[in-house]
């Protein structure tokens, strides 16, 4: 049993030891099989395109970045052997880890290795409260919590007038829980009551029974923390009902554009960090690029990869040396633009505020309502 | 009141979903006394092909829906004679590693060919829907569950009145003995097979432009089946159908006046019951029409 | 034919008796060794992985392959150690090592008292109702927020230390000293299995397996064993589930991924159902080959399925049983001669 | 003699069909009593009920002034009622040693620690019952078999290991479900002997078997069932006379003939 | 008694499951005569009167039937040639209902075909017409069996095999079963039976195989068999010093 596994790790060594010395590597730990590996696809996407850019413009000081992905499956315990076995590679800093548990069985063991960890997708407010101040000082996160985009959210709602009650549906996740309970914090003081909350399980077909709740509650909106599959799902069964509720939430509506062009999704709003639509010269750029290289319009995931390796960059640049420490130094430093136009600048908690999109179907187009600080 | 009858003609319209899927797997355990792990994972095939067929080659919904149905019957028709036939009475373990392996291998595999993102398919029907006195009906939801009416009582009819259907029930039975009367195992096992994964597969396709399809979208349903079939009694077909309905109603109910969560669990615990109160489920065993 | 064999039990199959403790030793000794000769915190971590891997499977070992039961309730039992770790040393203010112990018993109780509805009926609904088990146990994990934090998880759990008198405190939170715990606690927990079904209980369970009827009617009730040994399956899985998150620090839903299951079912089926060694030395191989496969994750998956494929099609009693039949081809063709 | 086991009024009914009624037996202490009958006439079924195999319908089932009535067959090896099975079953996977062990009670007096731990009490136990096995595998003749699987042994040979797995239970009443069936005449006779020898020593014999000269030859008490009710029972001479027997079992012809067929 | 056709004939027959149980097997059958296959328990007999009807694996050697090699064919085909069996142990559908189970005992035939055949077996065997509707699993134990005979007679064999078929019957049954083998010969048919009851088989058969250990200890006319001292001994359970005198 001895041999076998000393096989095996020879092996792993043996393809380890290949990595260029004159690289800086750039880990990403994401989810790259499983349920949401689509996602993780993007970010991986998103990475390798600024890293691409980055190194045709002349690289870090004439080094090269190279981005090493890993994939976590969307898993604490792949996410932590991802990421030793990312640290085998020497990175200068380690990318992920999409998912927010993920995120936080990660953080520790940056921290012992002393490499920053750069997180760009997981929202659960716990990472930053846990990094900065007496805390992680090892880990940043770019991307707004749940918290700063339900605000924002809260905000827009509260501002139309027209809407007192709001009907919550969510994924048993931390994406949908932890949005519920920033929705419920944001929306006090506005007016605005949550009527209902449901959760269901992820991968559920159906969703006719939440569905004839609502149609008989008639609630003004509903507010959808839903991804990938289920979103999907959720609204074509949502139209397929004609329910009345306006829809609203963190709605993907990017993705979604086939049911927008067929008019079902008219007056739906949405906050994001990001959207295609955002008319920034910078993302006009990426948009382009993007489409030409993967064929696919970019998302969240794949603009939080692409800025998360800009940010880096940015650091590094402005680092004395090239050492996670160092680099660490810098980022702290950071004061930069982001690709929505916002400025990118970490707080006491190493978080980041970019500006959160309101984005909102008029006559069968996503249109940018307003945007504002998170 | 009308809430509750709503909630019962949406729970009626997914307990015939459900009914379509638990009967090709009662019928699969009924002929081979195999629990087919894959079962989901052909549902979820039918719906793949279908939705390839509808939105890549742009073929209609009915015609996609029959080539979908017998490309996953063919495909079905292969797992037997290629694996399933090999197998003698009694390896019942060796059936559930082997249908666990074909079902991450099928989806996995699909993940692998055409991507884990989800898809839709869009019929004419797709936001279509109806008011009758006052409830609410969804068009496709209805197509889909006409079809799964149509294709059940088709199999019943199949099973009560043709001779391969009666094979189909003798080889149930008695092995040995349908093969003494010159049933040919690979022949009569193997078309069973293929309509019990074919109904899987007509399932998927049905629900195409309800669901999502995605590659995962087979193990939740499985799993939900499985516990259908022990309610009604492995083996027994009505006793699928009417588990099916009782747990599609069931679920909409408990979910319509508690939490969806709830809903999920509704079907395990409704299981664990029923094997309390009646050990061989609420039908017994047997291929019985 | 040798008259003078000693009327062995064939514990294990799999390895020349002679062989075995000397390989066990040495690879003991081995394993010790290779943190200080291999420091690389990446295979440490990878080998405390297969360690915690080593328990379940042997867990399901002795419910599946001496007990002849397949469940797939170990994952679930393995999550709820993991959850009952996370509450008792957050909540309940238990030290890590005393929490571990308890998860262990908690598992093992809760499969007591489902061994009975499960063992009701037939074969088939035992492994319908222990996968329900599961997913029941993903649901209230993720629903029952109030106590599990729902899908939000248990995060920054504590270690279990070691605390050498005189030389300081070493704490589990460093993968080098989890290492050395990780073994210790699967060598025990192994070991009791190893002492278990090379006991008369275990040829009572290997009797049972073979020939119920025959068992009951010669005094042993079968249930009564059954059940024992579904909960001693439990208290293991309980056990490496509260290792398993005391290493990763946070414990959420995910810990119930099909994932684990189907990795489990894996190592059992091609070590070989009933073969003790095969199963642990499988455990350490398959925790490696992932790893090897990391260029390609998305194939992993499908190579995962068609292992299962053709261990059911080509070796059906995985590379223990292989050894066993040519056993017993050996005895036949004594005795024909 | 006293009786052994009596079952007053025993049915069972499976799926509205009769298998057993009314069914009033009993067996002499000390004794052999066969049981014969047609296929399908309720003597399986019969000694099902008895050994807890099945759980009657109603009646009642006493042994040794206990009422045993519906009580699982695995409480019963431990007071001494014993079985073997129409199809005879062994652990094809255990040694024959093994079998027995397995089969023995005094081990599993012991808790669960000390046994896995192999106390000295327990290392004592099992020498001596190996000891023990290794004396009931030569009664049998089985003894160099003793280290072999038993899967390996002959259909004959194993129902030699199945009456010593038996023995070893100490019983003080053994069923025999159609010892005789599907061995050849060497066997038959060891097992005849056998039943003897055991039979002097003080056990108790209930045998089912089709072999009815087996029957007539070594039986001190015979029953005759036909579809699920007592048909008479008697001495074996009066039983072969009786007119209801030999038009409903015997046939005429057999009844006469069966000096001459003595080795059907 | 005038020369006979050989309707089916063994040539070094080695057959069994995973590895071969009976070996070099070679036998000559010829039409309307009864056969008994003997040896003990787990001496080849079932196995090898299953492999005359392709239910076991057939390792080497041919099997005949007509001349033409049938080792290769499957059970189906061997009924549509002519050949039946009524296997040990309950052979029958029993949620199904006496009709629908004789439909299934004439699969093999054509619809017309199948009417007419078990019209025949019916007349053959009228308490089975009273029972047309009831579950074939509520019948009696006796009733069964006749209605496993009446569904391998459907596709009118020309060789019917039975493997035990007095086993588990009254001394009485077990006549009654004999003597009905013995017309069955009389309607022309050709038996192959494999018996643990040596002397009631013997009695009525034409000629006789002993297998041992799978392979032929002897093969000649029933009554030589029936004579013969070894047989007596291994068989039929005389005395070693009583054979030899």
């Amino acid at each position: 049993m001895l041999r076998a596994t000393l096989a095996a790790a020879a092996v792993l060594f043996a393809i380890q030891g290949a990595t260029a010395e004159e690289n800086i590597v750039i880990g990403l730990s994401t989810p790259l099989s499983g349920s949401v590996a689509a996602l993780g696809q993007h970010e991986n996407w998103g990475a390798s395109l600024a890293a691409k850019e980055i190194n045709e413009a002349g690289g870090i000081n004439g080094k090269q970045i190279q981005v090493e992905a890993q994939d976590n499956q969307c898993n604490p315990t792949q996410g932590i052997t991802s990421v030793e076995n990312l640290l085998e590679k020497n990175p200068i800093a380690v990318i992920g880890a999409l998912c927010s548990s993920v995120t936080l069985a990660v953080m520790p063991v940056m921290e012992r290795a002393e490499r920053p960890l750069m997180v760009g997708v997981a929202t659960s407010p716990i990472i930053t409260e846990q990094a900065g101040v007496g805390g992680n000082q090892w880990t940043f996160r770019i991307n707004p919590s749940d918290a700063g985009l339900a605000v924002a959210l809260g905000k827009y709602l509260a501002d139309k007038g027209s809407i007192k009650t709001i009907a919550f549906v969510g994924e048993d996740t931390d994406y949908g829980r932890g949005g519920h309970s920033a929705m419920a914090e944001a929306l006090k003081g506005t007016g605005i009551e949550i009527v209902s909350a449901d959760f269901y399980k992820q991968g559920t077909p159906d969703f006719t029974t939440v569905l004839t709740r609502i149609k008989t509650a008639k609630p003004d909106a509903v507010a959808l923390y839903a991804t990938g599959v289920d979103e999907l799902g959720f609204i074509r069964q949502y139209r397929g009902m004609n329910i009345d509720s306006l829809l609203s939430g963190r709605v993907s509506l990017d993705e979604l554009l086939p049911v927008i062009q067929a008019g079902a999704l008219e007056d739906a709003s949405s906050v994001y960090p990001y959207a295609v639509e955002l008319d920034t010269p910078e993302n006009k750029a990426f948009v382009e690029k993007f489409k030409a290289t993967y064929g696919e319009l970019p998302n969240n995931q794949s603009f939080q990869g692409y800025e998360s390796i800009r940010v880096l960059a940015d650091a590094l640049k402005r680092s004395k040396e090239l050492t996670p420490a160092a680099l660490r130094n810098a980022l702290k430093g950071t004061d930069m633009t982001s690709v929505t136009g916002g400025t990118i600048k970490f707080d006491d908690h190493n978080q980041a505020h970019n500006l959160a999109l309101i984005m909102k179907v008029k006559d069968g187009v996503i249109v940018i309502e307003t945007t504002s600080g998170t | 009141m009308e809430f509750f009858i709503q909630l019962v003609i949406n729970g009626l319209m997914l307990g015939m979903v459900y009914a379509l899927i638990a009967i090709g797997l009662s019928l699969i355990f009924g002929v081979l006394e195999i629990v087919n792990f894959a079962h989901g994972h052909f549902y979820m095939l039918g719906a793949t092909v279908l939705a390839a067929l509808v939105t890549s080659a742009g073929i209609g919904f009915f015609p996609s829906l029959v080539i979908a149905t017998v490309a996953v019957g063919v495909v079905g028709y292969l797992v037997y004679v290629v694996l399933l036939r090999h197998f003698r009475e009694g390896e019942f373990d060796r059936g559930i590693i082997l249908t666990i392996g074909i079902g991450m291998v099928l989806q996995n595999g699909v993940a692998y060919l055409f991507g884990s993102s989800s898809r839709m398919v869009d019929t004419s029907l797709s936001f279509v829907s109806w008011d009758v006195a006052g409830f609410f009906v969804d068009a496709q939801r209805t197509v889909a569950v006409l079809v799964g009416a149509v294709a059940i009582a088709a199999l019943y009819a199949v099973l009560t009145f043709t001779r391969i259907g009666k094979a189909m029930r003798a080889f149930a039975q008695n092995r040995e003995a349908a093969f003494i009367v010159g049933i040919r195992p690979a022949v009569i096992a193997g078309i069973a097979v293929a309509i019990g994964i074919a109904l899987a597969g007509l399932a998927g396709a049905a629900l195409a432009p309800v669901f999502a399809v995605h590659p995962a979208m087979g193990a939740p349903i499985l799993f939900k089946v499985f516990a259908i079939i022990i309610i009604g009694g492995l083996g027994s077909l009505p006793g699928a159908l009417v588990a099916s309905l009782l747990i599609g109603v069931t679920e909409s109910v408990v979910g319509g006046y508690s939490s969806v969560a709830l809903q999920d669990a509704v079907a395990f615990m409704l299981m664990i019951v029923v094997l309390l109160a009646f050990p061989a489920g609420l039908f017994g065993k047997g291929i019985r029409v | 034919m040798s008259v003078s064999t000693p009327f062995s039990t064939s514990s294990d199959a799999g390895v020349q008796p002679r062989l075995t403790w000397p390989l066990v030793v040495l690879s003991l000794a081995g394993l010790i060794l290779l943190p200080s000769i291999w420091p690389s915190s990446y295979v440490v971590n990878v080998l405390i992985l297969a360690f915690i891997f080593a328990i379940l499977a042997t867990g399901l070992n002795l419910i599946f392959g001496y007990t002849g039961l397949l469940s797939f309730g170990q994952v679930g039992f393995f999550g709820l150690g993991a959850y009952l770790y996370a509450l008792l040393t957050m909540d309940g203010g238990v030290s890590p090592w005393l929490s571990i112990l308890l998860a262990g018993i908690g598992s093992g109780f809760v499969a007591l008292l489902l061994g009975y509805p499960a063992l009701r009926v037939s074969r088939a609904s035992f492994v319908i109702v222990t996968l329900s088990v599961t997913l029941l146990a993903a649901l209230l994990a993720r629903n029952w927020v109030e106590i599990t934090r729902g899908p939000m998880g248990i995060p920054r759990l504590p270690a279990p230390s070691i605390d050498l008198l005189g030389l300081g405190t070493f704490s589990g939170h460093d993968p080098h000293v989890f290492y050395y715990i990780a073994l210790a606690i699967a060598v025990a927990s192994i070991g009791a299995i190893y002492l278990l079904v090379n006991s008369p209980i275990g040829r009572v369970l290997r009797a049972i397996n073979l020939d119920e009827p025959l068992a009951a009617s010669q005094g042993i009730s079968p249930k009564k064993y059954q059940i024992a040994a579904f909960a001693v399956a439990g208290i293991l899985s309980g056990i490496a589930g509260s290792l398993h998150v005391s290493h990763l620090g946070i414990v959420d839903p995910s810990i119930f991924d099909p994932y684990y299951s189907e990795m489990l079912l894996i190592i059992v089926i091609v070590g070989g159902p009933g073969s003790f060694w095969m199963v642990v030395v499988s455990s350490l191989v398959f925790m490696a080959i992932p790893e090897l496969l990391r260029m390609a994750p998305e194939l992993r998956m499908v190579l995962f399925g068609m292992v299962l494929v053709l261990a059911a099609m080509l070796f059906p009693t995985g590379v223990g049983g292989y050894f066993e039949q040519r056993k017993l081809a050996m005895w036949r063709r004594s005795l024909r001669s | 003699m006293t009786a052994i086991l009596t079952t007053h009024g025993l049915c069972k009914n499976y799926r509205g069909i009769k298998a057993v009624q009314d069914a009033d037996l009993s067996v002499a202490r000390g004794g052999i009593t066969g049981l014969i009958g047609p296929n399908g006439s309720g003597k399986s079924t019969t000694i099902d009920c008895i050994t807890g195999f099945t759980r009657p319908s109603s009646g009642k089932v006493s042994y040794d002034g206990q009422d045993i009535t519906g009580s699982p067959s695995y409480g019963l090896a431990g007071i001494g009622l014993v079985r073997t099975f129409q199809n005879v079953r062994v652990y094809e996977r255990l040694s024959v040693m093994d079998n027995l062990i397995v089969a023995s009670q005094s081990l599993r007096a012991h808790g669960w620690l000390p046994l896995m731990l192999r106390s000295t009490a327990v290392k004592a136990d099992e020498k001596a019952i190996m000891q023990e096995a290794l004396s009931f595998l030569e009664l049998v003749g089985m003894a160099h078999y003793a280290g072999a699987p038993a899967g390996i042994l002959s259909y004959g040979q194993r129902k030699l290991v199945a009456l010593a797995a038996c023995l070893i239970t100490h019983p003080k009443l053994i069923v025999l479900d159609e010892p005789l069936a599907g061995v050849n005449p060497t066997i038959i006779r060891k097992i005849s002997g056998l039943i003897e020898t055991l039979n002097e020593q003080g056990l108790t014999f209930l045998i089912v078997e089709h072999n009815v000269d087996f029957i007539m030859r070594h039986c001190d008490h015979v029953i005759v069932m036909e579809q699920g009710k007592k048909l008479t029972e008697g001495k074996p001479e009066d039983v072969r006379r009786d007119e209801r027997v030999l038009e409903a079992y015997l046939g005429k012809r057999v009844g006469l003939e069966t000096k001459g067929t003595a080795y059907a | 008694m005038p020369e006979k056709k050989v309707i089916l004939e063994l040539q070094d027959m080695c057959v069994g499951y995973s590895e071969p149980i009976v070996r070099n097997v070679s036998l000559k059958v010829e039409e309307n005569t009864i056969w008994s296959l003997i040896g003990g328990n787990g001496a080849g007999k079932s196995t090898l009167l299953k492999s005359l009807f392709g239910l076991t694996r057939c390792f080497s050697g041919t099997l005949l039937l007509d001349g033409a090699p049938i080792q290769n064919l499957s059970p189906a085909e061997r009924v549509r040639k002519g050949m039946g069996i009524v296997p040990q142990g309950r052979c029958n559908f029993p949620l199904m209902s006496v009709r629908e189970n004789l439909e299934m005992g004439a699969y093999t035939l054509s619809h017309s075909e199948a009417k007419r055949a078990m019209e025949r077996v019916l007349q053959m065997f009228p308490v089975l017409r009273q029972k047309l509707g009831e579950s074939a699993g509520n019948l009696s134990g006796g009733e069964q069996q006749i209605l496993e005979t009446a569904m391998a007679l459907e596709t009118g064999p020309r060789v019917l095999l039975l493997d035990e078929p007095s086993l588990g019957l009254s001394p009485k049954m077990q006549q009654e079963v004999f003597e009905n083998v013995e017309s069955l010969r009389g309607e022309g048919l050709t038996v192959i039976m494999a018996e643990q009851n040596i002397l009631g088989s013997l009695m009525i058969s034409d000629r006789a195989f002993v297998l041992d250990l799978g392979t032929k200890l002897m093969e000649g006319a029933a009554r030589e068999v029936l004579e013969d001292p070894k047989i007596k001994v291994a068989f039929l359970g005389a005395d070693p010093e009583e054979a030899v005198e």
